[in-house]
């Protein structure tokens, strides 16, 4: 068999090395990249189980994984330890999709082409990394190592507040991941485990007594949870969103929002089920806290781009609600509305980005009746606002219908609130629809025109994946329920 | 398959000017295969065409031992046959008439195909075998008619309205799916056994060639979660259907185009969220609250917009009015029991109201306004018009023998004999009840506004003028509907058909067709006598170009502006909505930017502060290193000689 | 021949005395070239570094040891108390001082070869180099202390070495006098041992396991020497003299400083607390004026634990707001000792792995940051931070090298720091029991730390130019390779730059070799070794 | 003739050792600061040779004797060493006061 998941990640280093040397051809070597990652991701989906038709089996562990010695101690092992399942080669999809889209949308981004393009592949190896390993300190070091070119992304390429934005994205999401890292250190140690692989480390944690999962996943779940972020760890987001560039924006919210999500579901609840089972009061506080403080947050919003980012905390408040559902449906829920999202917002994020190049501002009041002058534009944005509402037909409609039934399965009645504000969430959209799209002109420049080619391809592709997957979920769910569901209370 | 035929018509985008043609050939193409499947159905035996595909199959979890599978497929029952018929041929009417309405307008691409979109959707809802699949169309229809709404998406107004719209409706969408969800957990595990219920099969309306509720007995079903679950049902009814409270969406949803008024917000959108109600009762089933419930809403709009409808000066609303209305009805029948009936008028309901729209759009088509105040005289510029409204008319008020006297009857009569059992149906009876005076006085008000008289009000109008024969086609032929259409019950295949609906479940059989008893007659006679009443009245006041002087004493006067402001409801929404919620969001947008914000910047500033302090002592005079030297040392001595000891002899060593 | 059998183990040693002589003979004979000289001292440190490691019995080199693998980590025979002994854990950090010592003059190289006083700047460097190594090997007190002081003085004058410059002057001035009251706070409390145990042998002391006559006294001595050897290791509160000789001194010799001499006092502190103290165990209770026998370990490591958390938060505050780049630098290294310390308090093999890796990443890190602020002073640089502005646009490379040695005093993944960093703090955490809160305190202070090293990239990064004055002829003469960013900062000190970069993104991925090296020395130590 | 006991001595030592420190802290001329160092370093080989006098038990590696010979010895060099910086420092900035000489601070 061949070491497929280090032949991706050959692949990314090598297009990122070449991409920052290729000079003024880095958007062809950055493409180039992207396009091999996606061949090999689709090898990766051909070769699992249960795609692309569903057998009802499971696979035992994880798929093509590899494991080397890598750091020896007498008293620790650390391995290069990869492998994927369902979760991750969903988000790993995701992580090619957006690559494409990305370098394609900013293909003539003039500032340091070289870095740009280089630095965007660095962040998509750094989360594909994230996915697919399965040792803890390889785990934080792709962790680690998606923070670095984003805050550069931020701070070179970004608005005119970019530098205080960076500044604050790093500093939230380092110390998160520093307590991150003490609670997984911690977790290898007290639970004794030999190695810090996650075989071992899941292993061990079996033995561990409920108080001390409790403790143990108090500081990942902080970690996880600013990443995600949830409410009232949220604040660096906004800025952070508004402040990048569009392709920065487009894979914070895509990818770097998923990271939260797929640790929280790796290396927390599935390796301390018990704990898990203890903290999830506090889970569903923080999930109901954050969907509806995103949601009427976003009401509330003048810049486009800031709404955008405030329905990103509302839906991720939804995937960590299905999350801490611990039921296998609300897993799978939460994987699909992550894929989900990062689809979405994505397309979104483009949107506002051509928006505000092409009307000069993204102050919603300030900008109306652009449908005459860019109907290309306003159809993606409308399809992805209505995506993002979660109309049928659309991704993420049977994502959120999995996750508020699997909400109401599990939680009764609790349930109103989400279904409460899928309405606010129809609300604000609408609204920013109403007085951006329609509407009489407003605040149009006289050369105004509509999307670029390369922009429109790259919202097209998004807005084609969105109606495909909405009106195919089985694709995905087929693959994400092969995943072996680990360490749930109820299995 | 019909399924297939008519979601291919939706996707197309026609791009030419003859797009509107292939529009209507391909409704027309769908109206064939709808009315052959409907006569199929009338003349077939009675069985329930079910293919269904597995849309969805979630793996085996926790609360779901067989996994389940959420499905799509088509059902062609009596109610669905019924429903298709309705649809396809007034959508192909209206599409029709669209061709000569919509000519001038630009964008017509774009009205075709959200237009045929719309009628797939809608027949795909009408087919759907499952209550998920129901509510994927259910949410597509609003979207269509969210986009028809704004299609003048350049008028503020109208762009505001699709919004109220979608938001109205949407409130209801989130009780449906609520429903849906409690049904589903009641349900899940029912049904034969081993078919493992709705949570193998998906929510299916009908399993092994038997419909739901006789499934057998649903295992541990709660009453209080069935009947929270059928008042969500009816929740997202009243959402579509513009049932009080959810009623005030409809009326601004006139600010589309009078073909997308007729076609969605008379004859088939609206009326979708009755055939929810039915099929919900027929095949799943309410509670003897979730009836009563019904009935009081149902019997309540009635009335509620009636008296709405008497003083509006909008032609399209008043008919906008009497929808919600007609649809109070509807509801107030399925509570009360008698899906089959509500269908029935649903049935009639669709042509006559159809062609009340289009005729008001011919005539708006020809004048420009929709001002009843200034139009007037014009029976004699367009007589077709004037004709076709005035049979509507007669045929909403009730007036036997057009088609709404039959099916309204009939809706009040099967109410009344209920009234036995129910004694807490009498109010909603009586305001239904005399709703039928209302119904005749306000749209005679309008046949009289604007055709009566010798000439307009206001002289600036533009000569009126017939419309072209694509326009005057569907009037003829939805007059002969709304003259014919009633009668139809008595006709044996029309009985089969809506007999065949409620075979299966027998005690909603009655009033079909209207058994008329002596009591029944005596009903018969009263509404028929109000509705004459009504006309005489409305004749009265505003006969041949007559203009009643406006109210004058303040007590009316007030009621009239309540009644102009829809007893505040917008204004109540609007403020819930703009000031209520948006005001809580700035304040929560403040505390997110000042105190969480604050919090971390005040840390920043702690942090600051120290090095600051800490920094002065870095006072570059080496006597004062020095003394920090010696300092340290005796701190040391401190700690090894008293604290580390007293530590290490509280805690036992680190 | 007995005499070279005797003298074969000193080989590293020898050749530097040697190589020092040679220059201070070729200086008084005249010869002054600075390249003459420089290269001297290069090779010297080159060649003893490679013949330590040999020593270490690495690979091929192993062939060419000078010291018998039965004589390292030799534990005396009873009785017995040698003045110095040959520990593998010793080799380890004289390879590290080496290292040190071998990056500054390799890039000392590139000193405008007509500046004055070349002789006694490489001499000392060599001279102070010596000491260091006689540091490595002692195992008894005095020894110790001596070959510190052997260091010590030759550092005074290097930091004053120019004579012209007041600001370097007044830098020795200020190491000197604190210098030779943490010199003599030590030698007092060696007396006070030598009182309590009868003998300054470490080896002695340590196998007198809890029998200590006089217990207050024992304390008093370790707490003298405590306070002494933190001088050397900038441990607050006796760290204030090291930012000022940092600062004042030429960046080079702050290189050393900082990067070489103050390991010397880790060492130190492994070799008098970790070695004896944490087995002077007695089965007493924790009152040491109740008179033997009594636990001084665990009090020992209390203070110790105090101590450590202090240092790395004051410094680390400290540097939060300093707008000087060397001043900065200075209060970094300060919270670095901090985090070595921990390693020191906990006492295990790993945490003593981890102390050591530390110190390796230190070395690199904080010598190379020196060396660039050296290369970007000859560029014309102010001193402040804000100087840097715009810096990563003019020189890319050197920036790129100055951002992952920044990044990795962070302790950012992929870099040397991380592992280091991560190899002690998860020791930490491994040991458990009241040692997690120092893991937790040097984490938190590693997120603080992000705070200021981030402010350096922002300026070197993101902010624009500010209009620097024109740089000198000197700087602006060579024109290297653009790429390298070796034009205007001399091909050696670019070498040594690079070199360092590349050592830690190298160690950063694969530690494996050295961390296998270290901590099978580590465990020697812990287990017996002085 | 008497002789001083333990405690005694101890406390003679350790007078010395805080003159010296006093010095340090309160002079701030080079030179006496040097010569206050002096004192304490004094203290310290006082301190040797008592104990080697005194020690309980024949002291194991190096006696306490021959330490404070080498202790002198390496007294004698730190001071040239001061005494060198004494004389740069005087030449550059004509002061030999350590109040005046505080251009490196916080």
């Amino acid at each position: 068999m061949i070491p497929i998941l280090s032949l991706v990640l050959a692949t990314l280093l090598a297009g990122t090395a070449v991409t920052f040397l290729a000079g003024s051809r880095a958007r062809w070597a950055a493409l180039g990249t992207a396009l091999a990652f996606l061949a090999e991701v689709g090898f990766l989906f051909l070769g699992y189980p249960g795609w692309p038709g569903y057998n009802g089996a499971m696979v035992p562990g994880f798929a093509d994984q590899e494991s080397y010695a890598w750091i020896h101690l007498y008293w620790m092992h650390v391995n290069y330890t990869v492998g994927v399942d369902g979760i991750s080669l969903v988000l790993i999809l995701l992580t090619a999709i957006l690559q494409i889209a990305t370098v394609v949308y900013s293909w003539t981004e003039s500032k340091r082409p070289a870095a740009y393009f280089g630095l965007v592949t660095l962040t998509c190896l750094g989360s594909f990394g994230v996915f697919v390993a399965l040792d803890v300190l390889l785990f934080f070091l792709f962790w680690e190592a998606v923070l670095i070119p984003m805050f550069f992304l931020i701070g070179y390429w970004g608005g005119p507040r970019r530098r205080y934005a960076a500044i604050k994205f790093f500093v939230y999401t380092h110390v998160a991941s520093i307590v991150m890292l003490v609670g997984l250190l911690a977790l290898v140690f007290y639970s004794g485990a030999t190695s810090f692989d996650f075989a071992s480390v899941y292993a061990a944690a079996r033995g561990l007594s409920p108080v001390v999962q409790v403790f143990l996943f108090l500081p990942l779940l902080f970690g996880f949870a600013v990443k995600f972020p949830v409410v009232p760890f949220h604040t660096w987001l906004p800025d952070a969103h508004v402040e990048a560039p569009t392709g920065g924006s487009v894979l914070l919210a895509g990818l770097l929002l998923k990271l939260g999500g797929y640790g929280l579901i790796r290396w927390a609840v599935e390796v301390l089920p018990v704990g898990f089972a203890h903290v999830r009061p506090i889970v569903f506080v923080l999930a109901f806290v954050s969907i509806l403080w995103g949601s009427v947050l976003a009401l509330s919003q003048r810049d486009l781009k800031r709404m955008v980012a405030y329905s990103s905390i509302n839906h991720m408040g939804i995937v960590l609600l299905a999350i801490g559902l611990g039921s296998s449906l609300g897993l799978l829920a939460a994987v699909l509305l992550m894929f989900a999202h990062g689809i979405v917002s994505a397309l979104l994020f483009m949107s506002a980005g051509t928006v505000h190049h092409t009307f000069g501002t993204r102050d919603i009041p300030s900008v109306g009746g652009i449908t005459p002058t860019t109907p290309a534009l306003s159809t993606m944005m409308m399809t992805g606002s209505l995506a993002s509402l979660g109309l049928p037909a659309l991704i993420s409609f049977p994502a959120e219908f999995v996750a508020l039934l699997a909400t109401w399965e599990a939680l009764g009645y609790l349930v109103l609130l989400p279904l409460a504000v899928l309405v606010v969430t129809a609300g604000f959209y609408l609204w920013m629809m109403q007085r951006m799209l329609f509407g009489p002109p407003r605040g149009i420049p006289a050369d105004a025109h509509d999307v670029p080619t390369h922009e429109g391809v790259a919202m097209g592709l998004l807005v084609a994946l969105s109606v495909l997957f909405g009106v195919l979920p089985g694709l995905l769910v087929n693959v994400i329920a092969n995943s072996p569901v680990k360490g749930f209370p109820g299995t | 398959m019909s399924f297939v035929v008519v979601g291919l018509l939706g996707r197309r985008m026609p791009r030419l000017e003859w797009g509107g043609w292939v529009a209507v050939v391909c409704s027309g193409a769908a109206m064939v295969v709808g009315v052959l499947i409907g006569l199929g159905e009338v003349l077939g035996p009675a069985t329930y065409v079910d293919r269904r595909y597995t849309w969805l199959h979630l793996a085996p979890s926790s609360g779901y031992p067989n996994g389940f599978s959420l499905v799509v497929g088509t059902l062609v029952d009596p109610l669905s046959a019924l429903m298709l018929i309705v649809v396809t041929v007034v959508g192909f009417l209206v599409m029709l008439y669209s061709i000569g309405y919509m000519h001038q307008d630009r964008g017509l691409p774009r009205y075709y195909a959200e237009l045929s979109l719309f009628l797939a959707a809608m027949n795909g809802l009408v087919l759907s075998d499952n209550l998920l699949e129901f509510f994927l169309f259910w949410e597509l229809v609003g979207l269509c008619s969210y986009f028809l709404i704004g299609f003048y998406y350049e008028k503020p107004s109208a762009s505001s309205a699709a919004k109220e719209a979608f938001l109205v409706t949407r409130v209801g969408d989130v009780m449906l799916l609520l429903g849906i969800f409690l049904f589903f957990y009641e349900y899940a595990a029912a049904g034969p056994v081993g078919s493992g219920g709705w949570a193998a099969n998906g929510f299916l309306f009908v399993q092994n060639g038997l419909p739901f509720l006789q499934q057998g007995p649903p295992v541990a079903t709660d009453p209080t979660i069935l009947t929270v679950a059928g008042i969500m049902i009816l929740g997202g009814a009243a959402g579509k259907s513009a049932q009080f409270p959810l009623h005030v969406w409809l009326p601004d949803a006139m600010e589309g185009p009078t073909t997308v008024s007729a076609l969605i917000h008379a004859a088939t959108m609206v009326a979708a969220g009755v055939y929810l109600l039915a099929v919900t009762s027929v095949f799943i089933g309410f509670t003897a609250t979730d009836s009563l419930v019904i009935v009081a809403v149902g019997g309540f709009t009635t009335f509620f917009a009636a008296t709405m409808a008497v003083v509006h000066p909008d032609i399209k609303r008043v008919i906008a009015y009497s929808t919600i209305s007609q649809l109070g009805y509807m509801v107030l029948a399925v509570g009360a029991g008698f899906s089959m009936v509500a269908l029935y008028h649903l049935f009639t309901h669709a042509f006559f109201k159809a062609l009340l729209f289009l005729a008001a759009g011919s005539v708006i088509h020809a004048v420009g306004t929709q001002d009843l105040f200034k139009m007037g005289g014009l029976k004699k510029a367009m007589p077709l018009t004037a004709a076709a409204f005035a049979i509507g008319g007669l045929a909403l008020a009730g007036i036997p023998p057009f088609a709404g006297f039959w099916s309204k009857d009939d809706v009040l009569a099967s109410v009344y004999s209920t009234l036995g059992s129910h004694p807490y149906y009498w109010p909603f009876f009586l305001l239904a009840f005399f709703s039928v005076f209302l119904t005749a006085y306000y749209i005679f008000r309008v046949w009289f506004l604007v055709f009566s008289g010798d000439r307009p009000r206001d002289p600036t109008l533009p000569p009126a003028h017939e419309g072209p024969w694509v326009m005057r086609v569907p009037l003829v032929v939805l007059s002969a509907f709304a003259v014919g259409g009633g009668a139809l019950v008595f006709f044996p295949g029309f009985q089969r058909l809506l007999l065949k609906g409620v075979g299966f479940a027998g005690s909603l059989a009655a009033g079909i067709p209207p058994a008329y008893t002596a009591t029944d007659l005596l009903l018969s006679g009263g509404g028929v006598g109000l509705a004459l009443g009504g006309l005489a009245l409305a004749w009265w006041l505003w006969g041949n170009g007559r203009v009643a002087p406006l109210p004058s004493s303040t007590a009316t006067r007030a009621m009239r502006n309540v009644l102009l402001e829809r007893y505040y409801f917008k204004a109540g929404y609007d403020w819930i909505g703009g000031r209520g919620i948006y005001t809580l969001a700035r304040a929560a947008d403040f505390f997110d930017q000042f105190v969480i914000d604050g919090t971390v910047h005040g840390f920043e500033k702690g942090f600051a502060a120290l090095s600051d302090r800490l920094r002065r002592l870095q006072s570059g005079l080496v006597s004062d290193y020095a003394a920090y030297v010696v300092a340290g040392l005796v701190t040391v001595f401190v700690l090894l000689l008293l604290v580390a000891p007293y530590l290490v002899g509280r805690f036992g060593g680190t | 021949m007995d005499a070279l059998a005797m003298a074969a183990p000193f080989a590293p040693e020898l050749v530097l005395l040697a190589a020092a002589l040679l220059v201070f003979l070729l200086d008084v004979l005249g010869v002054r070239h600075l390249e003459a000289l420089g290269a001297i001292g290069t090779a010297a440190t080159g060649t003893s570094l490679l013949l330590v490691i040999a020593d270490l019995g690495f690979g091929p080199l192993g062939a060419l040891r000078t010291l018998g693998a039965s004589h390292l980590d030799a534990v005396p025979a009873p009785g017995t108390a040698p003045l110095y002994a040959f520990s593998s854990f010793g080799l380890v950090f004289q390879g590290l001082f080496l290292l040190a010592a071998f990056l500054v003059s390799l890039a000392s190289l590139s000193r405008p070869s007509h500046e004055r006083g070349a002789a006694v700047f490489f001499g000392l460097l060599l001279l102070a180099t010596l000491g260091m190594l006689l540091v490595a090997i002692a195992s008894d007190l005095i020894f110790l202390l001596l070959a510190i002081e052997l260091t010590s003085i030759a550092s005074y004058i290097l930091v004053g070495y120019t004579r012209r410059d007041p600001r370097s002057l007044e830098a020795a001035m200020k190491f000197y006098i604190i210098g030779a009251l943490s010199s003599t706070l030590s030698f007092f409390g060696a007396s006070l041992l030598f009182g309590a145990y009868g003998t300054t042998n470490l080896y002695a002391i340590r196998a007198s396991a809890g029998a200590v006559g006089y217990p207050v006294l024992a304390l008093l001595g370790f707490g003298f020497l405590l306070a002494g050897l933190a001088f050397k290791t900038t441990l607050v509160p006796f760290h204030a003299w090291a930012v000022d000789v940092y600062d004042g001194a030429p960046s080079d010799v702050s290189a050393f400083l900082a990067g070489g001499t103050k390991k010397i006092g880790v060492f130190a502190f492994f070799l008098v607390f970790l070695g004896p103290v944490l087995y002077l165990r007695g089965t007493g209770g924790a009152n040491p004026f109740a008179g033997p026998p009594f636990d001084i370990g665990p009090v020992v490591q209390v203070t110790l634990a105090v101590v450590a958390v202090l240092t790395m938060t004051v410094g680390n505050v400290l540097a939060l707001l300093q707008r000087e780049m060397k001043r900065m630098l200075a209060y970094s290294s300060i919270s670095q000792a901090g985090y070595i310390l921990i390693g020191v308090t906990i006492g295990t093999a790993p945490a003593l792995a981890g102390a050591t890796l530390q110190v390796l990443a230190h070395v690199l890190m904080k010598s190379g940051a020196f060396l660039v602020v050296a290369a970007v002073a000859g560029l014309g640089v102010g001193p402040l931070i804000d100087d840097w502005r715009g810096l990563g646009a003019r020189r890319p490379a050197l920036s790129v090298a100055f951002a992952l040695m920044l990044l990795s005093l962070a302790g950012v993944p992929l870099t040397v720091g991380f592992v280091s960093k991560f190899v002690l703090f998860s020791a930490a955490v491994q040991a458990q029991g009241l040692f997690v809160w120092l893991a937790v305190a040097g984490l938190l202070n590693s997120a603080l730390s992000v705070f200021y090293y981030g402010r350096v990239l922002k300026a070197i990064f993101f902010d624009p130019a500010t209009p620097t004055p024109a740089p000198s002829g000197a700087a602006m003469g060579a024109a290297g390779p653009p790429p390298l960013g070796a034009g205007g900062i001399g091909y050696a000190r670019a070498a040594a730059i690079g070199l360092i970069a590349v050592a830690i993104v190298a160690l950063g991925l694969y530690p494996q070799p050295v961390l296998g090296a270290i901590q099978s020395a580590a465990t020697h130590f812990v287990a017996g070794g002085a | 003739m008497t002789t001083l006991g333990p405690t005694g001595f101890l406390a003679l030592s350790s007078a010395l050792l805080g003159i010296g420190l006093f010095g340090i802290l309160t002079r701030r001329n080079f030179v006496l600061l040097l010569i206050s160092i002096e004192i304490a370093t004094n203290a310290a080989i006082l301190n040797f040779v008592y104990f080697a006098a005194f020690a309980p038990s024949a002291p194991l590696g190096i006696s306490g004797q021959s330490i404070a010979v080498v202790l002198v010895g390496f007294a004698a060099t730190e001071v040239a060493v001061g005494l060198a910086i004494v004389l740069a420092l005087n030449r550059a900035k004509g002061t030999i006061n350590v109040a005046e000489v505080t251009e490196l601070k916080s």
